[in-house]
């Protein structure tokens, strides 16, 4: 078993082999190198045959029409240029999105809020989930946009992306949906669910970083301002040279993703169940998210009594997430559980376990022991012993 | 969680406590200290027993990160032994510096800090052996 | 010899095969896969290594401070970074910049003042150049950028950027220059240049595209408005999940164009002046730029007498650049060539010949048939016979 | 430069052109038509051996994009061993359609076309033969 064993697939995947094949035939010295942009030449027509092969394979998984799938540097990216674009465009106005969102959308519209924009940010119940009917009181006569994201990072949460979207239909509001965590795991349709903005990533579908894709509704086109300018690419959506060997490699990710969604779904479902029901007797230990409405592959899990960075620290075999953000000395709790209702300590001592291609049941039960040893360890050394805490009350 | 790596003494402790649980005995002989909160991310309970020649045993209990869990394991380790007035002067900086214990931490530190006062507090209130017939 | 004979190096490189290696080390199952922001485990640990890493081999090039360059997609990111984060961040004002930049620069700055900022577009000379005198008459007391590339895309020609940084310095007007032409062409400081921004792109230098840098001199870091939100990434300035294998191919590609500039600068200029050689008795071909100050691997020639089109179709044995816009059916003369005083004409007969680490002396010299070949035969073909048409007249 | 592709028929034109340069012969039987210019992009010249039978020689020589010459050579190619009056009804549509030319590329057919009318004219003007003297 390779250690540590990679249980977050939600942060990002492993490459898969044959998406870094595709990638490598671009790589290497006799391989596709030329700029798609320079179709005076053969070397930079073969370029751009390779990345519109991509369009098609990132839009079939989707239900799009190629031509509407704007490549990007991400899903960060592919946020920003769907809330920055619509909402500047429009000049002024309103902007409805959740609290539970991921930063590329909660960041970016703090921004809107800094560029003078109204936004309502709508508070999930104790699930994660959204009412429709939430969002229909939420929305104004100069609202423009609406972004809620398709499944949660954290708690891998599923939202009802269609019925909220033909509300502000109705109204002729645009809907944008964060759709990262969902591709590849869910079945997904623009039509079906009736988006116009869709935000799509490569690495988290096996395939590269620094790849991602706007789908663009063909009547939404002119309702967006580019993020970035210079060169006309990307139907004038966005800058820049395209990058062939991400593109093509996610075209393979997405390709892969379409033909395996199905097998993979039953099979990452079972490992998690197996997880949970190996973590479970533990006692003391709180689902985080929506018991059904969930994706396979992510089990997020407060841990009483336990704290969370002796946790992180006692799981170091295991590469996992934590509620509490990477980036600083002081952990800061999750904002995602802490909007569930979670308190600090139980947000803090939250592992995110997400599971993948790659997981194996091997991988599963040393998950569980490494758990287990870890919980009762500390528990063992707290001084209310293995009594949860009782101020340690779920909402 | 954390863009600090730990120290070799702190993996050490925290992967082998010494000194983890409660002083047992005589209740008379036994003081207890204890600060912190959860919600602080940190509680601490030192327990000695303490005979007239000094500590004869002093053990911790914790709830936190690993460098409160260190600390207080060292705490306990280095004042078993010691003569209960050894306490006044305990050098918290010194397991600081030992456990190299990043600057955000410190706080923690004062928390394993506060329960030794705590025991200080309780053995000047009662010293043991005033009360055996409570028993 | 492979075909067509890849002379388009300014307009993207092949990766260098130890760059591939590189970046395979990251993409191979057993790589360096992990989210560089995921510090909470060993994996994520081994990403943000190889990250910093990169960071300082892309900074030694310049003479920065690793902690200085901020990652991005491209140097079409990093201009867009540069100019909108610096004249949103003042929120009004003025900007300077040159008619003969990048569009990444020229569309980004249309932008500004579609935003209401005020842009004035400086003339170059005849040979493509600014005169630092040009650039102080220019000056207003509300300037708040000034932006100028140092090397041009499609003339090679090199701007005197220390002393129009000078300048802007004396009066603390922030000053960006584009380097995407002249990372590992020209010795490059950001020191002795005096400049606050400078933009990198990897595909440039052998390294992979999709990937790019700005420096962001410390004392200007707070006068820059992010274009993208969401993560805090690299500073607060540029959000999203860090591409690894990226990063780290453009750390490679960075470090070797430090080792073997000077070398290669010498070989790919001899080369240069191999084909000029062959193709100057031709006659009636004029050389685009600066004679002099020009990187050693661009050569740009009008050729009268002959069609564009005609001209790229006969040279299809060559992967080359012309002077027309690439991306329509209706061609477009440049708007360099014709800044610099080229009619129309000249100016879609022209082609940009640029060269690099893999051009060899048999490539040079079937190019220098092709172009003979070609040109003779059109000539031949036209009306007016070889004798070039009066009208055509160089400025 | 060009985002769309060649047809085969304008490659082989292009690369082989079939009746290029000036037609040869007694002036008095010569006539030229040009069209065109080089800032159109396109400057187109026929010039025709015309002999009472039609035409005994057709030739052309052109300054333009790859469909240009492959056109001029198309229309020299076919009027040779015409009687003139068949330039008249020249239908150089059937030639765009043959070459595979794209809409945005007509206007360079229609100098093509124009040479041809240049031509016509020319005859019309001065239809070869009268003026043998003038060698
Ligand atoms: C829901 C969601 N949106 C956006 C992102 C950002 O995507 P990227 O890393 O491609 O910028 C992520 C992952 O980090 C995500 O989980
Ligand atoms: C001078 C200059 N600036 C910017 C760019 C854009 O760089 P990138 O392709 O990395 O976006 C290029 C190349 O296309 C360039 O030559």
């Amino acid at each position: 078993m390779r250690r540590p064993v990679y249980l977050d697939y939600a942060a990002t995947t492993p490459i898969d082999p044959r998406v870094a094949q595709t990638m490598l035939a671009c790589l290497m010295p006799d391989g596709t190198h030329g700029n798609p942009a320079s179709t005076a030449h053969e070397t930079g027509r073969a370029a751009r045959d390779v990345v519109e092969k991509a369009r098609a394979e990132v839009a079939a998984l989707i239900g799009a029409v190629a031509g509407d799938i704007v490549w990007t540097s991400g899903a960060t990216e592919s946020d920003n240029l769907a809330i920055l674009g619509a909402a500047r465009q429009a000049r002024s106005g309103h902007v409805v999105t959740g609290r539970t969102e991921h930063k590329a959308v909660l960041d970016t519209c703090r921004q809107l809020e800094r560029e003078g924009f109204a936004v309502t940010w709508l508070m999930p119940d104790r699930h994660g989930l959204h009412g429709p009917e939430q969002l229909r009181d939420a929305l104004r006569a100069d609202t423009r946009l609406v972004s809620i994201m398709h499944v949660n990072n954290e708690t891998g949460v599923i939202q009802d992306i269609a019925a909220m979207a033909d509300i502000c239909r109705e109204r002729g509001i645009l809907f944008h949906t964060d759709a990262a965590q969902s591709a590849g795991k869910l079945p997904l349709d623009v039509d079906a669910l009736g988006v116009d903005l869709m935000s799509l990533s490569a690495h988290k579908v096996y395939g590269p970083k620094g790849a991602g894709a706007l789908y663009v509704r063909r009547a939404a086109r002119r309702r967006l301002e580019p993020l970035m300018f210079g060169g006309g690419q990307e139907l004038g959506l966005r800058a820049g040279t395209l990058a062939t060997h991400q593109i093509a490699g996610m075209g393979t990710a997405f390709a892969l993703a379409r033909e395996e969604l199905a097998a993979e779904h039953e099979r990452v479902l079972e490992l998690r169940e197996r997880l949970w029901s190996g973590i479970e007797p533990l006692g003391a230990v709180y689902l985080n998210g929506h018991p059904e409405r969930r994706v396979a592959s992510i089990l997020n899990i407060s841990f009483a009594a336990v704290e969370g960075e002796s946790l992180l620290l006692s799981l170091r075999g295991l590469a996992v997430s934590t509620g509490s953000a990477c980036n600083t000395e002081v952990a800061e709790p999750s904002y995602v559980l802490r909007a569930l209702g979670r308190d600090d300590v139980l947000a803090e001592s939250s592992i995110r376990f997400s599971l993948g291609r790659f997981t194996t049941a091997d991988d599963i039960d040393f998950a569980t022991a490494c758990v287990r040893a870890g919980v009762e360890k500390l528990r063992a050394l707290a001084p209310e012993g293995r009594a949860p805490d009782k101020s340690l009350k779920i909402r | 969680m954390f863009g600090f790596s730990y120290s070799r003494a702190v993996l050490e402790s925290f992967e082998h406590p010494l000194h983890a649980g409660r002083a047992r005995g005589d209740p008379a002989e036994l003081i207890v200290g204890r600060a912190g909160s959860m919600k602080a991310g940190a509680l601490v309970e030192l327990s000695l027993r303490v005979a007239p020649g000094g500590v004869t045993e002093a053990r911790f209990r914790a709830f936190g990160c690993p460098h409160t869990i260190a600390a207080a394991s060292r705490v306990a380790q280095q004042i078993e032994g010691q003569p209960i007035e050894a306490l006044e002067g305990f050098d918290i900086q010194a397991i600081a510096d030992e456990l190299e214990v990043p600057a955000g931490k410190l706080g923690r530190l004062l928390i394993v800090a506060d329960a030794l006062v705590g025991c200080l507090a309780e053995w000047r209130r009662r010293p043991p052996g005033t009360d055996t017939k409570q028993r």
